[in-house]
């Protein structure tokens, strides 16, 4: 989401490499800003994301932590408190748990309980979601369990460059940013201009225009959903794609607006379809565009069950036969 | 009364974990005699107990903590036994006031005075205090308008101070939490190479949170200047002290690795002293320092609660002997010149505090409505505007009403 | 949701009460299931819920625990695999989050984790709600949280009676059951029969019958949602009112009737809307009603931001007013 | 090779943390000469090791721990130098299978045999055992098929064994976790009046997270039949054990009022007598013990994992001096009559034993699909019912498009 200046700045890498070198930046840029978390120093990150941070800042600037997640949240607001722009990091998923408490009844009520006067600009990276073949706790999407907590935010971005500038807006917000990593993505190239002047955090983009149906997706499903479009067109169906790149707030706005083109929606997570993201984006659609959706909003996402093991993940997650049969069922109305 | 006198009550009550044996057993070592060689009144399994001043009001020599009240003067003395008098009185009228029904609960600092005034009086203008909710005292020394407590104890507010106003946090009401804050709070004074220090308070309940042990472990990893002040006041709503540890909790910090200290806190001047202590050894570099003040929660846990049905009152009797505002007052009739002047004159500002909390109170309004949506995020968010709008309307709606009907 | 026989056993008792004696009743039935938590011995719980349990059964039976939340669900899980059914106190909801981890990643899973050789009958009671005028932490309603986790069961009962054999239910069921009892009806009496025959623990009920509109809640709201239906009959118009009284599962299908009947749907919680049980709800049963309902199902909960200070409640929480709104926005469409 | 060898190379890496000043402090006093007088060769600051077996074999004679091994025969010993070369022939298949791609993942346990070997065996077949993910040879020791222990790293399972078929507990990612579950179970064993006990293991890392704590609040509070066992293997992915602790982590233990070891855990003897010690103590009700076990990855983190951005080779090879398997086959040769048969026999059964893992594992299916909506719930739920309902029908479509096709 970036509008893109002709310099020759502009740089194709992974998803991985734009949030390291996002990091980088800002470490430079702001002497408060901290990296903080298990094996981000000497390692980088067991997904090389902090890699070379620590040799460039600094062991006092990028941090090994102790392994205790809410240890690491908990100071990471005390460091806030003290005036520093930490940016913790959560190894997976399911490690996030143990810093739960902290986060939803610290992090993000401190603002509201001080009046304002209090500020906790900290950043909480958790790379998340499956397809990696990982064992358990490496593949989970909890996105929905930070979303319904007020004075958070939470956004995911789905590509290399968004990854950058996102980290970048995050680091800047002054309000603690729960950033989703769509881990299975990290490997996958863009072009990422750091001269570009990107547009605001919390806004959807519209990935791919189309008039038959509207699909509203976020981290790793937009690729996917770019592959059903594709899919689709195929056999004379116009999909308009969406990357929502913000679960908190939701740009219902740009939902909407799409909506009332296309008339049918559906989105894509791979979080359990079972309170989650699409459960409040078919609610509050629904109540926008009632006399415009031809069909019910459908949600693809994942099952009421846990995380399955890897060699079943295939049929747990969102793929393209899934997301076309859905469009089919949606088309059908 | 000597030195055991104060800790005796436990002794018994503990025995009933101490039933395992294992407790001071063979492996279990030395436990306990950590500093065997500066006391002698504390004999055998005996905890060490700090007291500079005994609950007669004796003033009793400690080679290693008597250097850090060595200068102080009568008349500061006198200060904190004025810290202690205007805060008690603070929070008696706080418990009235909640039974007038302008505030909805309470938390009495009742009998935990010393431990409060004399470690909150230890910290310096730029030291930064996280507190639990019950460390109304502490706010005193830090120059908190007292009146500024009521606000979320009434239900105007969920905290009605600027934390940075006077380096002295919100109070925290889940457990432990604020440990963590502390440390890292402290590990940013570190980075920043200044040579502040934090006090984090929590009560005997609350140590047995994770939370807490990893505050430990960080702040000794970190080597942060962090002082954590364990308030065991003996209970935890209805729970003694023995349902969250078998031995004396500030032996706690050696296993983290930095030194513990249990210090009665019912002493002013212990508290003063050992607190300075902590704070110093933070200042240089040497790190946390776990310090028990060893107190009593004289009232009920907060005004909701009713001790009568999980203690007997005979244990709270024997704490009053060791009231931490007679035994300072004992101590200034008996070896400074304090007048009764002086004692006629705080009543009087005693009075007046009183006076003005109450007025403060009642005149605190309710927030308006739209303080639901203010501050949730510093930087706004979609949702919450759209929701104050349809807010906004909704209550317009009532006023449209009402105008059609004439009122 | 119970069969009443015509038997003098029959008690008109509060709710608060009514769990103690289906406490009670449980710990008489079976030496296995324990009491633990924070003050629930001598104390008999901040509520008084657990009042004389201790008393009756000992101090190995009613447990006070130490201050940990994540130890007394992580203890109890172990209790559990040894063979014990513990049902553990949170003293209030604002409390559960340091014990989250514990309750998400391994209470809920450790079934199928185990392939099913693993069974964890633990409850965890959970006081939620507010209106009661407490400090912060003391009224949040975090049932989302748990709904959206695979492997737990979430309930809550409107009532004496449904508290009475709910409690029952949970403490017979294999699976993990969050039941979250709303404080605010604590107070609250009604007939409990020890003799009647309950009805499945996951089954909604209608309270009241109604042709307009059907309002949907479960704990605290729905004694207000009848209140709501009260008034609107007044005004002439038929509200049917269902409490719907598990969270995890939903029983959709009686839903899904009612509102083929009403057309239209309004939920009530008092827990924020976004991303709220109401989001679930709306989305499925905009599902299963696409061609029955008449207007968009209507949200009534709490707002997106930090459960307010007590004198701020009553605007921040559904109300008579505020769902009568949604009734006339309803009804308008 | 002394002692101090085993320990010397962290000496100098924790200097890092010493430079604070503060550890060993006047204040913290006696830490680390809690049994100063059993060890006369762990001289002033370092910490106390238990070692029955020195690196080149040698017995060394223990007052306090050699009761526990007096009556071994050297049949048995034969056994535990059995135990830990098929455990880490076992462990090096499944490294190799993780190659070839059999594995998702393997966690390696190499160079911690003797650690597990010999806290397994200290077990007694009612007692119950809560693992990480990486005791494969403390499985082994419980009479778990080591080809069950594979089934989550290929990715067909997440557990795949029945916990009560050999009271040994699946493994438990989420580090720390584990130990609540080991305090529960025993405070249930307590409850029983059963004389069973539990062992729960974790690793020097895991030792900061708070459940940690928490369970070693309530084994002490309620005196569980607990042995916590810490592995500590020097290392946590990429963390050395400073980033968790500035002191030793056995003596972590004392201030929750129980005792704590250090034992050398490349010492299968030494590991085996004082896991019996914590063991009959939790038999005999005196409550938890804390055992670390001084040992060292050799290997990588897991399969994943590449030490050399963080660590030096030098420091592995200084620990493969101290193998646990080399030390004991110098005592079985020099100090019985075990013959060389005994020696090729095993490495047959070796051979044998990497055979039946390959080929059990490379026969392993992958699970059905519906597994994903088993045992999610033990009742029953209605959702779960409904999405396999709509799962099979999406799934029956394909085999319709297949049979339209032809297929
Ligand atoms: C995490 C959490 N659990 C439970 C509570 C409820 N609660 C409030 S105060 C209290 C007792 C705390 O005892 P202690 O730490 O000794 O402090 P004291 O009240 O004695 O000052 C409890 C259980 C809470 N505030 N936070
Ligand atoms: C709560 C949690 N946080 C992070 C992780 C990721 N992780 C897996 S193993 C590990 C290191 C554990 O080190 P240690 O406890 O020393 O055990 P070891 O691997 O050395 O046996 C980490 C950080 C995890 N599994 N659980
Ligand atoms: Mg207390
Ligand atoms: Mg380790």
């Amino acid at each position: 989401m970036t509008t893109q200046t002709a310099t020759s700045a502009s740089k194709n890498m992974a998803l991985a490499k734009a949030i390291n070198e996002s990091l980088r930046k800002a470490l430079e840029a702001d002497p408060k800003v901290l990296v903080m978390g298990e094996d981000v120093g000497k390692l980088g990150g067991v997904f090389r994301v902090t890699d070379g941070l620590q040799k460039d800042f600094g062991e006092d600037r990028v941090i090994d932590t102790p392994l205790a997640e809410s240890g690491i949240v908990g100071t990471a607001i005390g460091l806030a408190l003290r005036g520093y722009r930490p940016v913790v990091e959560i190894q997976f998923d399911g490690f996030v748990f143990p810093a739960y408490d902290q986060i939803v009844t610290q992090l993000a009520k401190m603002h509201a309980r001080s009046l304002g006067k209090v500020k906790l600009p900290v950043v909480v990276r958790i790379p998340y979601g499956g397809g990696i073949g990982a064992v358990e706790h490496h593949s989970e999407s909890p996105e929905s369990l930070f979303a319904h907590v007020a004075g958070l935010k939470v956004v995911s971005p789905s590509n290399a460059s968004d990854a950058y500038w996102m980290m970048q807006q995050a680091i800047q917000s002054d309000d603690p940013v729960i950033f989703f990593e769509p881990k299975r993505r990290y490997w996958d190239k863009a072009e990422v201009n750091p001269d570009a002047i990107p547009g605001p955090l919390h806004k959807a983009r519209v990935v791919r225009e189309g008039t038959d149906l509207t699909l509203a997706a976020y981290g790793p499903m937009v690729k996917l959903c770019q592959e059903v479009a594709d899919a689709a067109a195929e056999e004379g169906k116009s999909l308009e794609v969406l990357d929502l790149r913000s679960v908190s707030p939701l740009d219902f706005d740009t939902i909407q607006a799409s909506v009332e083109r296309t008339r049918r929606l559906i989105v894509v997570h791979e979080a359990p379809v079972f309170f989650g993201s699409g459960a409040e984006i078919a609610a509050r659609i629904t109540e926008r565009c009632f006399y415009h959706l031809e069909a019910p909003v459908l949600r693809v996402g994942g099952y009421h069950a846990p995380y399955p093991p890897a060699r079943l993940e295939e049929e747990y997650l969102p793929g393209l036969d899934r997301v076309l049969d859905a469009v089919d069922r949606s088309l059908a109305y | 009364m000597t030195v055991e006198s104060t800790a005796a009550r436990k002794t018994t009550r503990r025995s009933a974990a101490g039933k395992t044996g294992s407790t001071g057993s063979k492996a279990a070592g030395t436990t306990g005699t950590r500093r065997a060689t500066a006391k002698k009144t504390t004999g055998g399994t005996e905890p060490e107990l700090v007291q500079l001043l005994t609950p007669e009001g004796k003033r009793v020599k400690n080679a290693e903590y008597d250097p850090f009240v060595a200068d102080i003067t009568d008349d500061e003395l006198r200060g904190l036994y004025r810290d202690m008098v205007l805060t008690r009185r603070f929070d008696a009228e706080a418990t009235s006031l909640q039974r007038q029904g302008e505030l909805g609960l309470w938390a009495s600092l009742l009998g935990q005075e010393a431990a409060q005034i004399g470690s909150g009086r230890a910290t310096r203008e730029d030291d930064y205090v996280f507190p639990t909710y019950r460390e109304h005292g502490v706010a005193w020394c830090r120059g908190v308008d007292p009146t500024n407590l009521l606000g979320m104890f009434r239900g105007v507010n969920n905290g009605g101070w600027d934390p940075n106003g006077n380096n002295f946090h919100l109070y925290t009401i889940v457990i432990g939490s604020q440990t963590l804050h502390a440390t890292g709070y402290a590990m940013g004074i570190a980075k920043d190479g200044a040579d502040s220090a934090v006090v984090a308070y929590f009560g005997d309940g609350a140590s047995s949170q994770g939370d807490v042990a990893e505050a430990f472990t960080f702040s000794a990893v970190y080597n942060a200047p962090v002082v954590f002040f364990c308030q065991n006041n003996q209970w935890a709503i209805s729970e003694p002290t023995e349902k969250q540890t078998r031995v004396p909790l500030y032996q706690r910090a050696q296993g983290f690795g930095f030194p513990g200290v249990r210090v009665d806190g019912n002493d002013v001047l212990g508290c003063l002293a050992v607190t300075k202590w902590a704070l110093e050894r933070a200042r240089r570099g040497e790190g946390p320092t776990l310090v028990e003040a060893y107190t009593y929660r004289m009232g009920a846990h907060t005004t909701s609660d009713d001790p009568t049905r999980y203690r007997h009152d005979d244990e709270r009797v024997a704490w009053e002997a060791k009231d931490p505002i007679a035994r300072l007052r004992s101590y200034l009739e008996s070896e400074t010149d304090t007048n009764e002047g002086f004692f006629a004159e705080l009543e009087a500002e005693s009075e007046a505090l009183g006076r003005r909390v109450r007025e403060v109170v009642r005149a605190m309004p309710d927030p308006d409505h739209f303080a639901i949506f203010e501050n949730v995020y510093a930087d706004g968010h979609a949702l919450v505007d759209e929701e104050r709008a349809q807010f906004a309307a909704y209550q317009a709606s009532f006023a449209d009403v009402d105008v059609e009907e004439g009122k």
